[in-house]
């Protein structure tokens, strides 16, 4: 998501499911919506048959969405860039893009200052002693406005047009085969069909996942996916986007909510050096780079402000900065990430772990590790619906001596563990935001079962305890703990009908529900928990509730159903589907027609009443347009195809850079990497869908669907090692290793990489040492390696090798 | 009433199985677990409490790789083998909507069903010895809602309604493959068993094996001769017996024994 | 009095005789549905459907053991092809020409075979038909045939044979519940086991 | 659904396939009246939990919360209202039921000591004031009011907290404000995956 924010301004789905049936090619790359999201695919399904699209599915295996599809490609894990920079390369070289649209909505035209290039492998700043860029020549020239230069002609050669054209000039298809292990024919098929959408009547939409995400260079390869849509001129209209599958009910608004690095709303999380709440504006709020950017972020006062209302209530006034200082704050260059919380956890510096419903024994990169570091903990929290992987981690030796043989027995382990029956999704009332962005209100229909409870009163009541352990016995730094409002009705167990209006915000001079984000004011007069929720639940009622069927445009947006953020907007960057005089790219499919002096149709992302040539379509970047140069990336503007960490061949384009030089590896004694010599296939995870992600190895449908955890291999890798379908096979990475019966298939295609078959193996994740139904845990074989932008591990495309046991 | 039917449009199958666990759900079905079949297939075939089987089948022409996935379960024949070979009266019933039902208080589980049945759909329960197969959720039907399966599939690959509309939909549906170059795509509404209330859409009608449908089913011609001339030729041998005995016996009488005298 | 049939041979045929009533029974209620009131008689449908392999396979036992008692007893000789050839003539009571039989007559020896491998058809399709999960798809669609023909071929077998038991030649239901026959029966009907035992007696009484 | 479920009783067996050896048709009109199983139920509208594409579900409960009744589920299913879903329901989504009603759910807080090889049953009370007391020594003793160089950090490293992806929003948020309350940074979910 990080990639989406930098390139578009918010890090979400641009489009939503609903849409996806309005596009006329579909690019699945990175994720398989057919079999981990079949919902979400029935829009793709209606794009076929009712538009005629055309469905491009590359992905290293033939699966289910491969067998709807109209062109498949398969390609080698981890290569999604030479691929994606292959359609860059053929789009420019072809003339096959929307040049208005690029013209117009992006910043193309925008000039770089001189010195950036990029030079076998490195892009210009790179520091090899400090092993990191100076981005110093990365910048926009600015005039002495301090905005940006342009050449609407796209001329220039320090255009960032004409640096794309370079930079991509290397990713001619026969190099892309090369890389990818695809043939050429295959790669030009697939980049015509994507390319039909350059057409201004023509919307092409991509859909991914975790095949994207889960890569060390995983942001890089999602801006060369929203690269090419811009260049189709996709971005902003139905049936286009970049649309990220995200894989859990609410993983959206926990996102949203925030997580180590961000506050609510994406809010940045105050650094060290931002002593005051002045100097964190400063720092937050960011400048315009063109005289018509609207630079919606410029409001950054009025949401954190109103934020720290709805934390401190009375308690945040303007004399304390409305309690600025009581929010925790991260050194400057500090990452707490997911990778890092477990090296610090492994090296003894964290006490305790709360986890509410995650369970990182089972999805963390390397379980060795994970449940290393756990064992290191004085004690854990865990509230969930079963006992888990993470819950029983100190009974591993027991429950799967033979794939952790160096885990302690119990007496061992010092972890003090409370496992907390909690309450399930018919439980709980309250909001899911789904990856379309929007907020659906549930109901509870029963009670959690036997003692269970449900997780706002065990938050409720582990807050109130502490605060009254602290109220009897002091402590250090009662302050941010006694400031916090927990004025709740029931604090023990707060409605969450009061939370959502609290989240929504209110106006604190009048006491009535904010209708939305445009209200906000940083002066203390407003609360809100989430600024990018305001307008969920106003004085009308909650709108997450609402199940209006009613769709005038008739474009699948339905505005009076549920609520989406920001703003009820269904389609993102909607201005973009019409041109800079506010004329629809396609007059057949126009979320957004300015009529009589305003915008019509779906909420403009846009000022609702501002002429069409008043301001840039993309209002959350200074910028004012999307951009293909992206210089917030940490490991250049432009994605570059690098090789996984562990990867059987040579980088293909500058082999003394093999992999992302920014990618972040771990090195633990457990963080052991491997060499092809050792490990000579590729290794792949991903999920199945008869299940649900680590959970439904629980329920009895699901295990009867699927009861077995199996390893999937290239019918000519099975003849190599004469392997049967069903055989007991070994999959081993310098980490772990898993068991399983083998099935042999030829939907894995051995695939020609530099003049040698590489083959893929692939392990289903889902099983685990507990539940109905058991099996090896697939995380035993990953690594510690993770995407410097995100902190994603790499779960895609790591060396292992298979022995039949 | 009109007949109602359900239409499996096998170009927009994905394979998800919600087909499969949504029958399961509504007919209250015990999960079991399974073995290792080496494929993605749920269970080798239907099962007397598995109903509904997606099969997939790995299909390769041309150096082109396809995989078949298909919805598999009872065909609702319009001449149904089952009704034909059952005994018990009641225990198979055509309803007024068309779907062939199992009555199991009637059912005696003499399993002659399975026999006549040509897409080998019926399955006996080794616990309550009785048959059991699709019902096309009779009980949901009648009250104006889809069956599970059809409810729940995402992709509209299942869609529900009067047997004409949708042989009219399929028939426009394959048209329309064929136009998008699938062009020996076609409708499979077997005409030897006097059309299905089941009704496939097949990108290749040509060659329904390769989805695991069989060519030309047809209700087998032993168990037509066995339920037609077969009875027939029974009635009058019994018939015939019996009578036949009794008027020799009025004709001809005992033999007795002074009949025959000395020597 | 002349004894016929000793007591383990009436024992064998009473066997025979209830289970092939009941398995006819029980298989023309399965048979036909305007028959499944029978079913009814029997106690159910599912009753029936559970006891009549079983009833069918006692039957196939005792009808083995009445095989092997008697089988040697029912080779045809030249008089008995004569007699099938004059059997019209038999059958109308104008026995004249007739030739006379042994112990048993060439219908009831023809009977006695057609029998046995009407059985042995039941006793085979029947087990193929018990089992319509474990069985060859090929197989049972043979057995829907074989099974019903063979029944229907035997229960006319039957028919008959009742028919000439008990009502026809008066006398001979007594040889099968009792044991014995009058000698003028013996003469009348089976002159030549007549003239056997009349001679074996008759040297004994020497 | 009055009249539709009189019906029901009526429907009846055609027999047009019945053509027996004796020229008419036994198959008698049967009587179909199987109970529909979510005639009686409370319908509840609820959000799938599983993956993000944010499936609206009817929950069927049957119970009238008389003092012995306790509702329980017994159907779960897509929501026609939905216009993403339109009520279907993929595989996972499909056996919800299974998910709410298993057997294998955690009914009653567990408690495993430190060095302990079994799990051992733990009321509420004792669990909270454990934890409530396990959170307090931990951030006495690592809370950093300020850092090495002397800048007010407020903050608490030692403890860490993960979760929340299939928490609602309002959970969220709630937890948003333990984090700060305690101070904690470290704090991450499933999206990082």
């Amino acid at each position: 998501m990080a990639s989406l924010a930098a390139t578009f301004g918010r890090g979400a789905m641009t489009n939503g499911w609903t849409d996806v049936a309005n596009a006329d090619v579909v690019l699945v790359m990175g994720g398989n919506p057919a079999e981990n999201h079949p919902v979400g695919f029935r829009f793709v399904m209606e794009a076929k048959r009712k538009r005629k699209a055309k469905i491009v599915c590359v992905d290293p295996r033939f699966t289910r969405t491969a067998a709807v599809s109209d062109c498949y490609v398969p390609i080698r894990s981890g290569t999604d860039i030479a691929f994606l920079g292959g359609i860059i390369h053929y789009s420019l070289r072809k003339g096959l893009y929307q040049a208005n649209y690029v013209r117009q909505h992006t910043n193309a035209s925008f000039l770089i200052n001189e010195g950036f290039g990029f030079d076998n492998g490195h892009f210009s700043g790179w520091d090899e002693a400090k092993n990191s860029y100076d981005k110093s020549t990365w910048q926009y020239e600015l005039d002495a406005n301090g905005h940006a230069k342009l050449d609407p002609t796209l001329e220039h050669p320090r255009s960032v047009f004409q640096l794309m054209k370079k930079h991509y000039s290397r990713y001619t298809p026969e190099k892309v085969a090369e890389i990818c292990g695809c043939t050429a024919e295959e790669f030009t098929k697939a980049a015509a069909i994507i390319c039909t959408a350059a057409a201004e009547d023509k919307s092409g939409t991509v859909l991914y996942a975790l095949g994207w995400t889960q890569h060390s260079f995983a942001v890089q390869l999602i801006h060369a996916a929203a690269m090419v849509q811009l260049l189709m001129g996709n971005i902003g209209m139905p049936g286009g986007g970049v649309n990220a599958q995200r894989g859990h009910a609410n993983i959206q608004g926990a996102t949203d909510m925030g997580t180590w690095n961000t506050l609510p709303g994406y809010l940045k999380i105050p650094r060290a050096n931002m002593a005051s709440l002045d100097d964190y504006l400063k720092a937050n709020t960011p400048k315009a780079l063109r005289p018509n950017s609207l630079n919606y972020w410029g409001n950054t006062p009025k949401f954190m402000t109103s934020l720290l209302k709805g934390y401190y209530g009375d308690n945040a006034t303007k004399e304390n900065g409305f309690g600025y200082q009581w929010i925790p704050k991260a050194g400057e260059t500090e990452n707490y990430g997911w990778g890092y919380m477990f090296e610090r956890m492994l090296d003894g510096k964290i006490d305790g772990l709360i986890s509410f419903g995650m369970n990182p024994v089972a999805n963390g990169p390397n379980t060795t590790k994970m449940l290393a570091a756990l064992s290191k903990l004085k004690w854990m929290i865990v509230a969930e619906n079963f006992e888990t992987e993470t819950s029983a981690f100190w009974n591993a030796k027991k429950l799967a001596e033979k794939y952790y043989p160096a885990t302690g027995e119990p007496s061992t382990i010092a972890t003090e563990v409370f496992l907390l029956p909690a309450s399930c999704f018919a439980e709980k009332d309250g909001t899911f935001v789904n990856s379309s962005r929007w907020l659906q209100w549930k109901d509870a229909a029963l009670d959690p079962p036997g003692d269970a409870k449900r997780d706002q009163e065990i938050i409720g009541q582990l807050y109130t305890r502490v605060r009254k352990l602290y109220e009897k016995e002091g402590g250090k730094a009662a302050e941010p703990l006694m400031n916090m409002q927990w004025n709740y009705a029931t604090p023990l167990s707060p409605s969450l009908i009061e939370v959502a209006r609290e989240v929504n915000g209110r106006d604190l001079t009048t006491g009535k529900q904010l209708n939305g984000f445009g209200e906000l004011k940083d002066d203390g007069t407003t609360l809100c928990g989430n600024w990018i929720y305001s307008g969920s639940w106003t004085e009308a009622g909650n709108n997450m509730a609402r199940r209006g069927q009613d769709d005038p445009t008739g474009l699948g947006l339905y505005p009076n159903y549920s609520w989406s953020w920001p703003a009820n907007r269904r389609i993102l960057y909607n201005r973009a589907s019409s041109d800079v005089d506010g004329k629809p790219w396609d007059e057949t499919r126009a979320p957004l027609r300015y009529r009589n002096a305003r915008w019509v149709g779906d909420t403009p992302d846009y000022k609702a009443d501002a002429k069409p040539d008043a301001y840039g379509s993309f209002i959350m970047l200074p910028e004012g347009v999307a951009k293909f140069f992206a210089a917030d990336l940490v490991e250049g503007p432009f994605p570059e195809h690098y090789e996984p960490v562990e990867s059987p061949v040579e980088n293909a384009l500058h082999s003394s850079v093999n992999a992302n030089p920014m990618a972040k590896i771990f090195h633990a004694p457990m963080d052991k990497l491997g060499t092809s010599k050792d490990f000579p296939y590729v290794g792949i995870t991903y999920r199945l869908t008869e299940h649900f992600h680590y959970w439904t190895k629980n329920t009895k449908g699901s295990s009867e669907l699927q009861t077995n955890f199996f390893v999937e291999i290239p019918d000519g890798l099975a003849k190599e090692k004469s392997i049967k379908n069903g055989d007991p096979v070994r999959l081993s990475t310098a980490r772990g290793h898993v068991d399983g019966p083998a099935l042999v298939t030829k939907r894995f295609r051995g695939l020609q990489v530099g003049g040698k078959t590489v083959y893929q193996v692939g392990v289903p994740i889902h099983w685990g040492f507990v539940g109905r139904v058991k099996g090896p845990l697939i995380n035993n074989l990953t690594a510690s390696v993770y995407d410097p932008n995100s902190g994603t591990p790499e779960y895609k495309g790591f060396l292992v090798n298979l022995e039949k046991i | 009433m009109q007949t109602v039917a359900k239409l499996i449009d096998t170009s927009l199958c994905i394979g998800c199985k919600a087909c499969e666990v949504a029958c399961q759900e509504w007919n209250d079905q015990e999960f079991t677990l399974g073995t290792f079949g080496g494929t993605y297939q749920t269970k080798p075939e239907l099962e007397h409490n598995f109903w509904n089987l997606i099969k997939f089948n790995e299909y390769e022409t041309d150096g082109q790789l396809s995989w078949l996935m298909m919805k598999y379960q009872c065909m609702h024949c319009q001449d149904a083998g089952c009704m034909k070979a059952c005994p018990a009266p009641g225990a198979i019933v055509r309803l007024d909507n068309g779907t062939v039902d199992f009555n199991h208080d009637n059912c005696i589980g003499c399993g002659y069903c399975i026999t006549g049945c040509p897409f080998d759909v019926p399955r006996l329960s080794p616990t309550t010895k009785k048959v059991y197969k699709c019902t096309l959720c009779s009980d949901r039907t009648a009250v104006g809602l889809e069956p599970a399966c059809i409810k729940t599939c995402p992709t509209n690959c299942l869609t529900f309604g009067t047997r004409t509309d949708l042989l009219r939909k399929a028939e426009d549906r394959a048209v329309e493959l064929q136009a998008d170059g699938s062009t020996h795509a076609g409708v499979y509404n077997p005409q030897g068993v006097g059309g299905t209330n089941v009704i496939y859409v097949l990108k290749d009608a040509s060659n329904p094996e390769s989805y695991g449908l069989p060519k030309d089913p047809t209700i087998p011609w032993t168990v037509s001769l066995w339920k037609g001339p077969v009875k027939l030729l029974g009635s009058v041998i019994f018939l015939g017996g019996i009578l036949g005995t009794f008027f020799h016996y009025i004709r001809f009488g005992p033999k007795l024994e002074e009949e025959h005298p000395d020597d | 009095m002349i004894d016929r049939f000793n007591i383990k041979e009436r024992f064998i045929h009473w066997m025979v005789a209830i289970c092939f009533i009941y398995a006819a029974l029980s298989g023309l209620a399965m048979w036909s549905r305007h028959l499944f009131w029978i079913a009814t008689v029997l106690g159910g449908g599912e009753t029936v459907r559970a006891l009549h392999p079983w009833g069918g396979i006692i039957f196939a036992l005792a009808l083995g053991f009445m095989f092997r008692n008697w089988a040697s007893q029912m080779k045809l000789d030249s008089d008995d092809k004569v007699w099938l050839k004059m059997s019209h003539r038999y059958a109308m009571n104008d026995e004249a020409g007739v030739p006379p039989s042994g112990k048993y007559n060439a219908g009831q020896k023809m009977l006695f075979w057609m029998q046995s491998a009407f059985t042995l058809l039941l006793f085979l399709s029947g087990m193929i038909l018990w089992f319509p999960e474990i069985m060859p798809r090929t197989l049972r669609l043979g057995a829907v045939l074989v099974h019903p023909l063979a029944a229907i071929g035997s229960i006319g077998g039957i028919i008959l044979h009742i028919y000439m038991s008990a009502f026809a030649v008066p006398g001979s239901l007594r040889a099968m519940t009792r044991g014995f026959v009058t000698p003028g029966w013996a003469k009348a009907h089976h002159r030549k086991w007549f003239q056997q035992t009349t001679k074996i007696e008759d040297e004994r009484a020497r | 659904m009055a009249s539709e479920l009189s019906r029901r009783g009526f429907l009846a067996g055609s027999g047009t396939a019945a053509a027996t050896t004796f020229g008419f048709n036994l198959e008698a009109a049967t009587a179909v009246a199987k109970e529909l199983k979510i005639a009686r139920t409370t319908q509840t509208h609820s959000i799938c939990p599983y993956c993000a594409v944010g499936c609206s579900v009817v929950i069927h409960t049957i119970g009238d919360k008389a003092q012995n009744v306790k509702p329980a589920v017994v159907h779960i299913e897509g929501d026609p209202e939905s216009p993403i879903n339109r009520g279907t329901l993929c595989s996972k989504g499909a056996s919800l039921k299974e998910f709410v009603n298993s057997d294998t759910r955690l009914t009653r807080p567990l408690y495993r000591a430190p060095g302990a090889s079994e799990w051992q049953a733990i009321s509420w009370e004792d669990a909270f004031t454990r934890m409530a007391r396990r959170i307090k020594d931990s951030r006495d003793a690592g809370f950093e009011e300020k850092d090495g160089q002397g800048r007010v950090v407020n903050r608490l490293t030692n403890t860490a907290m993960i979760g929340g992806c299939t928490d609602t929003n309002e959970v969220n948020y709630l937890l948003g404000k333990f984090r700060f309350g305690m101070g904690i940074i470290g704090y991450e979910n499933q999206a990082r995956l």
